[in-house]
């Protein structure tokens, strides 16, 4: 489905995009993401497409505003029956069978204060899904769950989703729910920036804004020094930490820029374990531990690289090895390969 | 719906109207009453602004319905009662026993008023016949009893915040108790069952009869609001009742008017306290 | 698997607690405060309280005509308040919903009603509603007066009370989420459906409110009554004429005979919005 | 990398758009709604411009005493205002700030005064606080006198505008987030700091809208003055006054003065109120 | 530090724990994390250890509330200065330097609604600061940020804490944050259930609210079948996916009884690459693939069997070997040694 909305009030916001499937639309707070959903529902004076110039009563869409919105007067079973139209008791009957479809059979006579978070998100879902919308629109699906059970409502709508094959697009900033969306768009600066799969998208970003809104933590900025043919590489000086960094030849940055970097916390690594892994360190850097969490069979370690706070993963077993502790210093290596970089302008 | 009669009258007739005249005149003419009371100068000109309409209109002293007559809104206005000023009193007063005394004639009345901290209440000479009718009764007592500056030792200044009260409030504060006397009209006290001190004819402005030789001599200056000084006389307390040039309905008030001057009219005054319309026509 | 030491920081617990300040005269201003407001109330309290003691609760009893004031007070009350409803909440909607330039005119004019004294109002209506004033004058030959009728009571109620039943709805329609609304709409309701079966249910208790509060006033009216419309009597003009026909006895029974009227409505409100005391 | 395949859900969009209902009346009755909400304000604002259009502009002429009435009601109001701010605030905050059993009795008597016509809350003050009365007899022998005095006068603008300042602090106390004064008690304030240097700037708004209202009902008061306090005159009685002397001319340049004096405060009030436009 | 509060009104809420350094406490929405905070602020009545009986301006506590509550009124230096006590002017140099001491020498001068949320707390932070507080009180301290920086924050504050050496108390829902505690305080059913270090209580939380507090995903309930002295292990049924489980030996579980198990996603494992590490399958069980989630070097799934939804993680190398798909049959193992088990009371 292909998505495009120019608003100029109450900001200047002008999108096109896909929609596919499950669809996550990931941007900062205050990015416009509200604003573009309701604009597709017609709640915004826009131009859309599809949709264009329908009042928002006659767009075949379910949307499902932040934090849900029942109706706290009206019963789980009223709310949908609210809006399959006509009288409450009437509808009372197909309005049940929407709720047990979504696995609330014995809520539906309770109020919306009376259900949790979840349950009402199933609420709302029911009653969007009443009208045999072309499209869901979900606006921060699990901002008002606790984080125990975000993941796994996430789960359930995307797979009610898929069977009811209906098309959604849910906007987020928490690039952990986007993970598994069927598809992905990223808006910074007021358009979009990036879209396509999630793993794609995830293991390329197209800015350093979209990089920080994919959760990379690793984000500095370094100048270039010398492109270096002979190793096809380029050297940065990265400022913060004093050091310099050899990285694949990027022709396009000039020397004597400033850039933005990032690399994943997967790609700074400890030294391997066996011997005959080992392998001459492409970007040797020292740091001290001062951070430094484990939960299950990973560990995620934080170290202090002169100003420079730098991100890293590893298995358990592994750190563990290294015998890891806060205060400790330690070389680690950044894998050139997998660092990326991007120009400033201006 | 019958037509309706609307009589605009002096405020202290309120119950004879609603309660004797005013039933009476539905029950004769088949016309639906009406009475609006308040003081008689103020209903004067909201009728001469043409603020609001009447039938009828009946006042206090000819004043008002001079007002009336400037504004070419009444021609002739024929008298229908008489009442003269008393001193009410209080039951409830810390004086009463005193005030009984006077009532009886046992003390002079005038002696009682003026005893430290005697509560005395009237209404506004600005604006409520009233209120200038007990500033004249003072002044005429004065000269009557040979008593200088007995009017003021009651009143103080004809101005006297301390006793001037809006009309309405004035006999139900004495009713309440709040003050220990005021002044009233002998018709008024009476609906209100208030006990009260009669004075003698020649203070209390009923008898037109000695207008000429005896009430003209009292006079008071008053300052107008727009500044002038006004020298006022006495009028006598005359009621008198016209039909307004601009009646909606001209015929039942004549029919009122008649019924007020009729023998039936007459009892009821006289049942409310009122005595017989004194002197001439009003041109 | 313990090799991670945690900061031992647990020594900062020494740091002095004498550098707060200590609770000085702070009781005492509690109580002074707690007087100022315990005068307060029992000082709007005693002429009840005076009432009660005052009132010859032997010797009430009604006057003629007394109940045909109540008769009139609440038949042209209820048509007041309904007709105040009927203009009164769209406008009130008009100034919950839409932002726009000079929005503050139409405020000031809801509100000048409100802003002038009773008297005052009387007046003015005279000088336009009046028999010989610019509209009544027109009016009159249209066969409507709008003095001395049931109509020009009517007209002093609604300005009586038409303010404070507009402040208050509006504020009960700026506490409906917008949010609800919008979602009703993209639910497939037309807007009518959405301002009966949301908007309306939703601030029901803030319309109460406002119902409440233009019945008082309605009720109550007597400035603008007393000017424009001393017939039909209703109960504050029949209160004035008692007074002065008959003097205070006659008062009381009508003044209980009105808080009992005028009160069990706003009582009603107020213990209805107080029931689910959630507060946050 | 790419074997993972993505859901072909788009064939989803070809379910029927004729399923939603057509827009049907609803912008005829759009306009309806609308012309009943003009209607409405229009039938508001038309006795002010009655004013305007019946006021003789060449003859406008104070009074002798108009401007007398204008000082004693600006200075009394002054007076009166300051004194129900005194003691209105703690029982607001009160009423804002605990909740308790019984508190609708509470909550009762503030309104009680507001629900009582004018002229019977007149007589009510006259019962308790005449000479004679049961309040008024001691006071007067401390030498307080409450009839026809500048404390009666304020008395009765009290009673007039006490409960309209009480309602809307307090519904301004109950806007200040509570979060914010706990936080300064827990940063070492005493409750006394935290009231005057958070809960008040916070609730300034409110408060100066109950400030303003509590002006114009002062101000205006007529129907309880006129009982109690005849003297010294005020602008109200003063119109009244004018009314029955002189007639409507005189009334005209008493209420220009009266709205003059009256409205400047609450107009501010409503334009401060209105600058930070941050209603989410 | 050694805590204790017992709480009656708004409700009944005893709790007894330590707080080493940066402590997390971790409950359910609901559960009075905030409750207790106040309490121990002297906001909220209650005994309390230490400072009983003192109002809350007289306890020498920094108390941070959920959503900073900054005094809209006044600038950021103004709100430190507020806290200084005396004349918020002459207390103007004192409040700045404290505010550069968190970072905001620029915004000083700016208001609470011009600060992003990140500046708010810290504002927040040097006013709470101010009265050199015995141990600071934070209230979900990274609610209002954005998820992208939610962690960068939270360790910024946990690394300032370490620095100033003031013990502090940590409430949230999100058991992500909790990771970078020193020390963690489990909440449930109004009281303690468990505290310790974060990896210790991680890898072993004493219930099943607790696991779920924790993040388990995989928390499913089974019917003990039978105890098996000869391989030392119990047998369970799982109902949900109408299988049999094998885990070591508990013998406080009677059979017949209903239980509540979990296991982490880390400890169901995928066949491994190499066939010499290739064991004899534990807890062999079929489902089919219904999410799958890439993110950087590690995979999250998720199988549907029968009505249970089974979360694994995987190395992205391993999922890849495997070819994984969505919709794919797969059989997994659940790893019998990881398998917590709490029989259910009544
Ligand atoms: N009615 C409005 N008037 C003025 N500005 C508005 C209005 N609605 C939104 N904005 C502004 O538009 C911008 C985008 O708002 P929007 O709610 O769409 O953001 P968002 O991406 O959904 O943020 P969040 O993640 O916080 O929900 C914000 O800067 C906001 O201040
Ligand atoms: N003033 C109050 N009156 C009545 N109940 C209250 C009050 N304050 C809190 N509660 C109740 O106490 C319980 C605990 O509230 P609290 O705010 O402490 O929870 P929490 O753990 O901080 O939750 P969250 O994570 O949502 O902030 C809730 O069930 C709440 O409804
Ligand atoms: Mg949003
Ligand atoms: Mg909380």
């Amino acid at each position: 489905m292909h998505i495009r909305a120019d608003i100029q009030q109450p900001i200047v916001l002008q999108a096109e995009f896909e929609v596919h499937g499950f669809t996550v639309l990931l941007g900062a707070s205050g990015e416009g993401k509200s604003t573009l959903l309701k604009a597709i529902a017609g709640l915004v004076p826009a131009q859309t497409e599809p949709f264009d110039g329908l009042p928002p009563q006659r767009r075949p869409v379910g949307y499902l505003p932040q934090g849900h919105a029942l109706f706290p007067h009206l019963r789980a079973w009223e709310n949908v029956a609210y809006a399959l139209g006509g009288s409450l008791r009437a509808q009372q009957a197909p309005a049940r069978e929407l709720l047990a479809a979504v696995g609330l059979v014995r809520q539906a006579d309770l109020r919306p204060a009376q259900l949790s978070g979840g349950q009402q998100q199933r609420v709302a879902l029911a009653r969007a899904l009443a009208r045999r919308p072309q499209i869901l629109l979900l606006d921060e699906p699990t901002s008002a769950l606790d984080a125990s059970t975000r993941d796994e409502v996430m789960a359930e709508l995307v797979s009610r989703m898929h069977k009811l094959s209906i098309p959604a697009l849910a906007a987020t900033h928490d690039a952990h729910l986007a993970a598994m969306a069927d598809w992905m768009v990223l808006l910074d600066g007021r358009r979009v920036v990036q879209q396509g799969r999630p793993r794609d998208v995830f293991a390329g970003p197209a800015t350093i804004q979209a990089a920080a809104l994919l959760g990379y933590r690793n984000r500095f900025t370094a100048t270039v020094l010398k492109h270096e043919p002979q190793c096809n590489c380029t050297v940065l000086r990265w400022d913060a930490a004093a050091i310099s960094l050899r990285v694949p030849m990027q022709p396009q940055l000039a020397p004597g820029g400033v850039i933005d970097w990032v690399v994943p916390a997967d790609d700074v690594r400890l030294p391997p374990i066996k011997e005959q892994e080992l392998r001459p360190s492409e970007n040797p850097v020292l740091g001290r531990v001062e951070h430094l969490m484990v939960r299950g069979a990973n560990t995620t370690a934080a170290m202090r690289c002169g100003d420079a706070l730098l991100w890293m993963h590893a298995p358990y077993r592994l750190a563990d090895h290294h015998g890891l502790a806060l205060g400790q210093e330690l070389t680690v290596d950044i894998r050139a390969g997998h660092v990326q970089c991007w120009g400033r302008e201006g | 719906a019958e037509p309706v009669l609307k009589v605009a009258y002096a405020g202290s007739m309120g119950a004879l109207m609603d309660k004797a005249l005013g039933p009476a005149i539905q029950q004769q003419a088949h016309v639906q009453y009406q009475g609006q009371g308040a003081g008689a100068y103020g209903l004067a000109r909201l009728l001469a602004a043409k603020q609001i309409s009447a039938d009828v209109f009946v006042s206090i002293t000819p004043g008002p319905m001079q007002v009336l007559q400037k504004a070419g809104l009444v021609g002739v206005a024929v008298p229908v009662a008489s009442t003269q000023m008393v001193i009410a009193y209080s039951p409830q007063s810390r004086y009463a026993k005193d005030f009984e005394a006077a009532a009886a004639g046992r003390t002079p009345w005038y002696e009682v008023l003026q005893k430290p901290g005697v509560k005395f209440g009237r209404t506004d000479p600005k604006t409520d016949p009233q209120g200038r009718n007990i500033v004249f009764a003072m002044l005429l007592a004065q000269t009557y009893y040979k008593q200088p500056g007995l009017a003021k030792a009651i009143l103080g200044p004809v101005v006297n915040p301390s006793q001037i009260f809006a009309e309405p409030s004035l006999l139900s504060r004495l009713e309440s108790g709040q003050i220990d006397a005021s002044s009233g009209y002998l018709s008024a006290v009476i609906s209100h069952k208030l006990p009260y001190i009669r004075l003698p004819n020649e203070i209390n402005l009923s008898d037109p009869n000695l207008a000429a030789t005896w009430y003209d001599k009292a006079h008071f200056d008053i300052t107008q609001p727009d500044g002038k000084t006004e020298t006022l006389s006495t009028q006598p307390l005359v009621f008198y009742a016209a039909v307004l040039k601009n009646a909606p309905n001209p015929k039942a008030g004549e029919a009122f008017i008649k019924l007020m001057r009729s023998p039936q009219g007459q009892a009821m005054f006289k049942r409310y306290g009122y005595s017989e319309p004194k002197g001439g026509d009003l041109r | 698997m313990s090799r991670m030491p945690v900061t031992p920081l647990d020594s900062a617990t020494t740091a002095d607690i004498a550098s707060h300040p200590p609770a000085d005269g702070a009781a005492r201003r509690a109580w002074v405060v707690a007087a100022f407001g315990l005068a307060g109330l029992a000082f709007l309290a005693l002429p009840f309280l005076g009432l009660v003691i005052s009132t010859p609760w032997g010797q009430l009893q009604l006057q003629q005509g007394d109940l045909g004031a109540l008769r009139v007070s609440v038949g042209y009350t209820v048509l007041a308040v309904t007709l105040v409803m009927g203009f009164g909440t769209p406008v009130a909607w008009w100034l919950a919903r839409s932002s726009f330039r000079g929005k503050w005119v139409v405020e000031l004019l809801v509100l000048l009603p409100l802003l002038t004294p009773p008297l005052a109002m009387g007046l003015l209506l005279t000088m336009s509603y009046g028999p010989y004033s610019w509209l009544g004058q027109p009016l009159g030959k249209l066969g409507l007066s709008l003095t001395n009728t049931p109509a020009a009571f009517l007209l002093a109620q609604i300005y009586g009370s038409a303010p404070y039943y507009i402040v208050a709805a509006r504020s009960a329609f700026e506490g409906v989420p917008r949010d609800l609304e919008q979602i009703s709409l993209t639910l497939g309701s037309s807007p009518w459906r959405t301002f009966w079966r949301i908007t309306l249910p939703l601030s029901s208790l803030g319309l109460g409110a406002g119902v409440a509060l233009a019945w008082v006033r309605a009720l109550g009216e007597f400035g603008i009554v007393l000017i424009i419309a001393y017939y039909p009597q209703g109960l504050p003009v029949k209160l004035w004429v008692n007074l002065q026909d008959t003097g205070l006895s006659a008062v009381y029974p009508l003044l209980w005979l009105f808080f009992l009227i005028g009160l069990p409505l706003p009582l009603l409100m107020g213990a209805l919005s107080r029931r689910p005391h959630t507060r946050a």
